[in-house]
């Protein structure tokens, strides 16, 4: 086991660790934190398959944007201060139900993939492929999206105007 | 260059990251931090007619030592309803964020602490830490007036970040790097070679890049300032509305990590000015170095002229501060949402065409 | 579907920066736009009114510098007019013209304190340091007077405690060819900051009708649009004899009575102070200025109410003698008593930044409201 | 430019009742008299008549007259009966330049004046502080706190004369 591995099972456990207590805390603020933790976990593993591009871009889309949105999306539907901020457990059994089954079509999977071990080394940048890939074989999908994103965002700003 | 003579030294990759990651820290942001401050204190003074500290040491250069010596003695004071472990963790958050940026800031050709190609990309991302960790800080304190200035932090330094990024995508246009090397690189020879000054194309496509490179500039360099919350954006610690914003209710080194984290980023912001428009580490004038034909000279004089600049940035942002009143809230945005983003996109636009022509 | 919203309530003070003394102002915010304020005074209250009832008429005056206490000079010149009248005094011309001038030179220092806290109060804190560097140097003329650089029981009923230092008129003037400069200076640094316009015009804007309505007095009614200054509309010791002008409110910036116009008003004040006090250096006659001061101030029964334009607005003393030694009554109306009432009528539907830009430009002095 | 006499004589006219008397020859200042319960009415006229114009009210103070029996206990503590507390109503004409001095009397026991906020928006504040330290009821008035005092003063009413301060303020001694 060599250093790598230690920092991998280091972020592996914050990852997963955190995403635990975002479920179980009662504390909405602090599952907001928490998961921030666990994006931030997410990116470190990223670093690790050196798919850099993907890790910092998984630090300022989740990280700097969504995880924001959460906490004002938390702060401005509560009472800000004086106020614990928690949630109740509903309906317990369904949710076991359902999470059990999840869990076990996702196990088996797992078990029952036969997973192939590409030989050869990582790319030392990503960022110039991708670039190259984005901007010609995969042109019309990425304007396509662009286009989707933009009418989002008119749509948005006049929804938000009415 | 730093990392392979400490793999020389150690022999081992590990202490030599370890010891590398703790280079900036050590040999430059905590000088620096004490040297800003009390560049801020004597800057302010003078623009206002007195002298500032004059009892420490000659002309208060001593100051901030001291000042550090009574912050860290300080009673650690932790408010009774606050969310003890967040309250705790925030101003660690906030320094881990700004201290991260300084990874990838080229101070010379030696000496940066990791040479990757997304080095521009990389510090505006983890600068999104530093709002968590602002945010944590302001509702872990249970107070309104530390979370209305966290709120107000989150949302303008989210808004900030896009006319930063669309000034950066310029650049990356013109140059196709995001690696903040390679860009000072490119910057080589004399100042006329500087982005700012059209980049290091010649002939008439220069000129016409220069307009856009200095709308660019300034488009992002009021985008950092208002990044790193100084005046006139300072309204998330507006001293006169929210007693002193996110940070009222620290104290102690608490209070000190935050301070610290807040000069290390205007730092950092003005680095990336530096290093994108004002030719990076790259001498104006030439080096000495080649002049007199010694090699290891040229680091030495680049590191020199990198934190020349960026401490000259770091000096009009005071200058700034020390001037102008401050803006209002909605007038903040309005100005992000009308003025910058607009004409960064259009500048991009323009940009875009020029290159493809 | 109508989202729900809570209303928070905000208490800006008593303990804040920017509310000048222990103020507390109860915002009821939504986000941060203001719904209502309600401002809560009495903390600084020392029973003025009160003490006046147990001691004779001349040692209320200290008790007077500490109600208005940047503008000590003014409160003791009011409070001597005041029982002049009642006594039925004429005061030696000599006296007047020192009146005058300290009057005057205390409006500047304190239009000064007012503008430099309003710069400091939108951020700008060097504009602070150069006002309050100019005000040190009248606080100087004023120690070289009286011995007093803040609280000066200068002005007696009958006449003033010293005559002038022979070194100070050559000094004042020295002084107004120092100051004048500095006016542009601060305009150039602050008045036209665009960032600062911004801040302040259209912001707080306060109609003459309401303005009247409400009591306002001073600078911030002239602000308002009316050419309403006591020492030309109801003129008292010698200021009818003096050429000035009465600056108004023009929204220049915005609109006519905003912050910007309230402002500005104080600005162009000190320069119509500045040509007073020439006025007065250059018609100051000779004289004793303690001749008139009677021995014993035992004023006949009866009541008088007497009001001086002290710089933040109308400065009232109501006092009522029923013979003794001690006044029976002294009601000050304050100002800024009477100014900071508009403060919920200001801010409603601004935002929390333009609350301190408003009780900036009101320039209110908590001694006073409390007293 | 109207003198108080000139004023007092239409005021007599027109609200006959309300209008008690002129005190004249008071030295320095005359004052006209008025009905307590009538004082918004005469108010409301000499604000909007277009001969008066009354749109400023200066000062409006609150004075206890001291003219009530002081008795004095056994016990040695003192109890004051009768007397009359006024309030002074200092009006001028902004647009006119002219100025009047109204006054009303009630008595101590049962101290109520119409308010004359509705009137002028100044008289808001200076009537809280009337009755804040005179304890003043004035009827009408939107929102009749203390201002001056704390919230829960319960010593009475320190500008009356007759006014004792308290040995304690909420459990804590006061100082002298």
């Amino acid at each position: 086991m060599n250093i790598y591995d230690i920092i991998f099972y280091i972020f592996a456990l914050a990852t997963v660790g955190s995403a635990f207590m975002v479920v179980t805390t009662r504390n909405i603020v602090h599952a907001a934190f928490y998961l921030l933790l666990t994006f931030f976990g997410v990116t470190g593993i990223y670093v690790l398959l050196t798919a850099d591009f993907v890790a910092i871009v998984q630090l300022v889309v989740y990280v700097g944007g969504i995880l924001i949105l959460l906490i004002f999306g938390v702060m401005l539907t509560n009472k800000i201060t004086n106020v614990q901020i928690k949630t109740g457990s509903l309906q317990l059994f369904p949710a076991a139900i359902g999470v059990g089954l999840f869990a076990g079509i996702l196990v088996s999977a797992l078990l029952n993939t036969e997973w192939k071990t590409a030989a050869g080394e990582a790319p030392k940048t990503t960022l110039n492929g991708l670039g190259f890939l984005l901007m010609n074989e995969y042109i019309i999908v990425f304007e396509v999206l662009g286009v989707l994103l933009l009418v989002a965002l008119v749509g948005a700003a006049s929804i938000a105007r009415k | 260059m730093i990392y392979d003579f400490l793999l020389k030294l150690t022999g081992s990759e590990i202490a030599a990251g370890f010891i590398q990651s703790l280079l900036p820290l050590f040999v430059f942001i905590l000088p620096f931090a004490l040297f800003a401050v009390l560049l801020e204190r004597k800057v302010s003074a003078h623009m206002q007619d007195r002298l500032g500290p004059m009892r420490t040491g000659y002309h208060g250069i001593l100051q901030t030592v001291a000042d550090i010596i009574k912050l860290v003695q300080k009673e650690d004071i932790v408010p009774t309803n606050s969310d003890k472990p967040l309250f705790n963790i925030a101003p660690v958050l906030v320094f881990t964020g700004s201290y991260a940026a300084f990874a990838a800031i080229p101070f010379s050709s030696a000496f940066i602490g990791s040479n990757i190609d997304l080095g521009l990309f990389f510090i505006v991302a983890v600068s999104g830490l530093v709002v968590a960790g602002i945010l944590m800080a302001g509702w872990a304190s249970n107070n309104k007036y530390t979370l209305l200035g966290a709120m107000r932090s989150a949302a303008q330094v989210i808004s900030y970040e896009i006319p930063t990024m669309l000034v950066i995508l310029t650049i990356v246009m013109m140059t196709g790097t995001l690696n903040l090397t390679t860009l000072s690189e490119l910057q080589t020879g004399y100042f006329w070679n500087w982005m700012i000054l059209g980049g290091p194309v010649a002939g008439l496509v220069k000129l016409a890049f220069i307009p856009s490179m200095f709308i660019g500039f300034v488009i992002i360099y009021i985008s950092t300032l208002a990044e790193v919350n100084r005046t006139p954006f300072d309204i998330p610690e507006a001293e006169s509305e929210l007693v002193s914003g996110y940070h009222t209710e620290y104290s102690g080194m608490k209070f000190a990590m935050f301070f610290l984290a807040e000069y290390a980023n205007m730092f950092a912001v003005s680095a990336i000015v530096a290093a994108v428009f004002f030719g990076g580490y790259q001498s104006p004038i030439g080096y000495l170095g080649n002049t007199l034909d010694i090699l290891w000279l040229i680091p030495i004089e680049q590191f020199f002229w990198f934190t020349f600049k960026g401490v000259f940035f770091v000096f009009v942002q005071m200058w700034l501060r020390w001037t102008l009143p401050r803006l209002r809230v909605d007038q903040l945005m309005a100005l992000c949402w009308k003025y910058l983003i607009p004409i960064a996109f259009v500048n991009l636009l323009i940009v875009g065409l020029i290159t493809v022509l | 579907m109508p989202l729900k919203t809570e209303e928070m309530v905000l208490n800006m003070g008593p303990q804040h920066p920017s509310t000048h003394g222990v103020l507390r102002l109860e915002l009821q915010l939504e986000g941060e736009i203001i719904k209502a304020v309600k401002p809560h005074i009495g903390y600084l209250h020392r029973c003025f009114e009160k003490h006046t009832e147990v001691m004779t008429y001349p040692q209320v005056i200290p008790y007077v510098d500490r109600m208005d206490y940047l503008a000590s000079m003014y409160n003791e010149f009011g409070y001597a007019i005041a029982v002049e009248k009642l006594l039925g005094i004429e005061v030696p011309e000599r006296v007047d013209f020192i009146r005058v001038i300290m009057g005057e030179l205390q409006r500047i220092a304190s239009h000064l304190v007012a503008i430099g806290t309003y710069g400091a109060d939108l951020g700008a804190f060097t504009p602070f340091l150069f006002a309050f560097r100019d005000r040190e140097k009248i606080l100087s003329l004023f120690e070289m007077t009286c011995g007093g650089r803040l609280l000066y029981n200068y002005i007696w009923v009958g006449g003033v405690s010293h005559d002038l230092h022979p070194d100070f008129v050559r000094l004042t003037r020295e002084f107004i060819s120092y100051f004048r400069p500095n006016i542009k200076e601060m305009n150039e640094l602050l008045s036209f900051n665009k960032i600062f316009v911004e801040r302040t015009a259209n912001v707080g804007i306060l109609p003459l009708d309401t303005a009247i309505n409400f009591g306002i007095s001073g600078p911030n009614l002239r602000a308002s649009g009316i050419k309403w200054d006591l020492r030309r509309d109801d003129p008292y010791s010698v200021y009818n004899r003096f050429d000035f002008e009465i600056p108004i409110g023009d929204g220049r910036m915005g609109t006519v009575g905003d912050c910007w116009d309230r402002y500005f008003i104080r600005i162009l004040e000190m320069e119509e102070s500045l040509k007073i006090i020439e006025q007065a250096l250059d018609q100051l006659p000779e004289g004793d200025v303690t001749s008139a001061i009677p021995k014993r101030i035992k004023p006949p029964v009866g009541q008088v109410y007497t009001r001086v334009e002290n710089p933040r607005g109308e400065l009232g003393y109501f006092i009522i003698s029923n013979g003794s030694l001690n006044p029976f009554r002294v009601k000050v109306r304050a100002p800024s008593f009477v100014n900071l009432g508009i403060m919920d009528e200001l801010c409603r539907g601004h935002m929390i930044a333009d609350v301190i830009a408003i009780l900036g430009s009101i320039d209110i002095v908590l001694g006073e409201i409390d007293r | 430019m109207k003198t108080t006499e000139d004023i007092f004589n239409i005021l007599k006219i027109k609200f006959a009742d309300a209008v008690i008397e002129l005190k004249a020859g008071v030295p320095t200042e005359d004052y006209i008299l008025i009905n307590p319960f009538e004082l918004d009415k005469v108010c409301t006229f000499l604000k909007n008549s277009d001969d008066y114009k009354f749109d400023n009210m200066m000062n409006l103070s609150g004075v206890d007259n001291a003219n009530g029996k002081k008795t004095t206990s056994e016990d040695g503590t003192h109890k004051t009966e009768g007397g009359t507390l006024s309030v002074f109503y200092h009006l001028e004409s902004i647009s006119l330049k002219h100025k009047i001095t109204l006054a009303v009397t009630v008595s101590i026991e049962k101290p109520e004046v119409t308010s004359v906020s509705e009137v002028w928006r100044s008289a808001d504040w200076h009537e809280r502080e009337a009755f804040d330290m005179f304890g003043i009821i004035f009827l009408n008035h939107p929102d009749l706190r203390r201002i001056l005092m704390p919230y829960d003063w319960e010593a009475g009413y320190p500008l009356r004369k007759d006014y004792e301060s308290p040995e304690f303020y909420q459990g804590m001694k006061v100082p002298y």
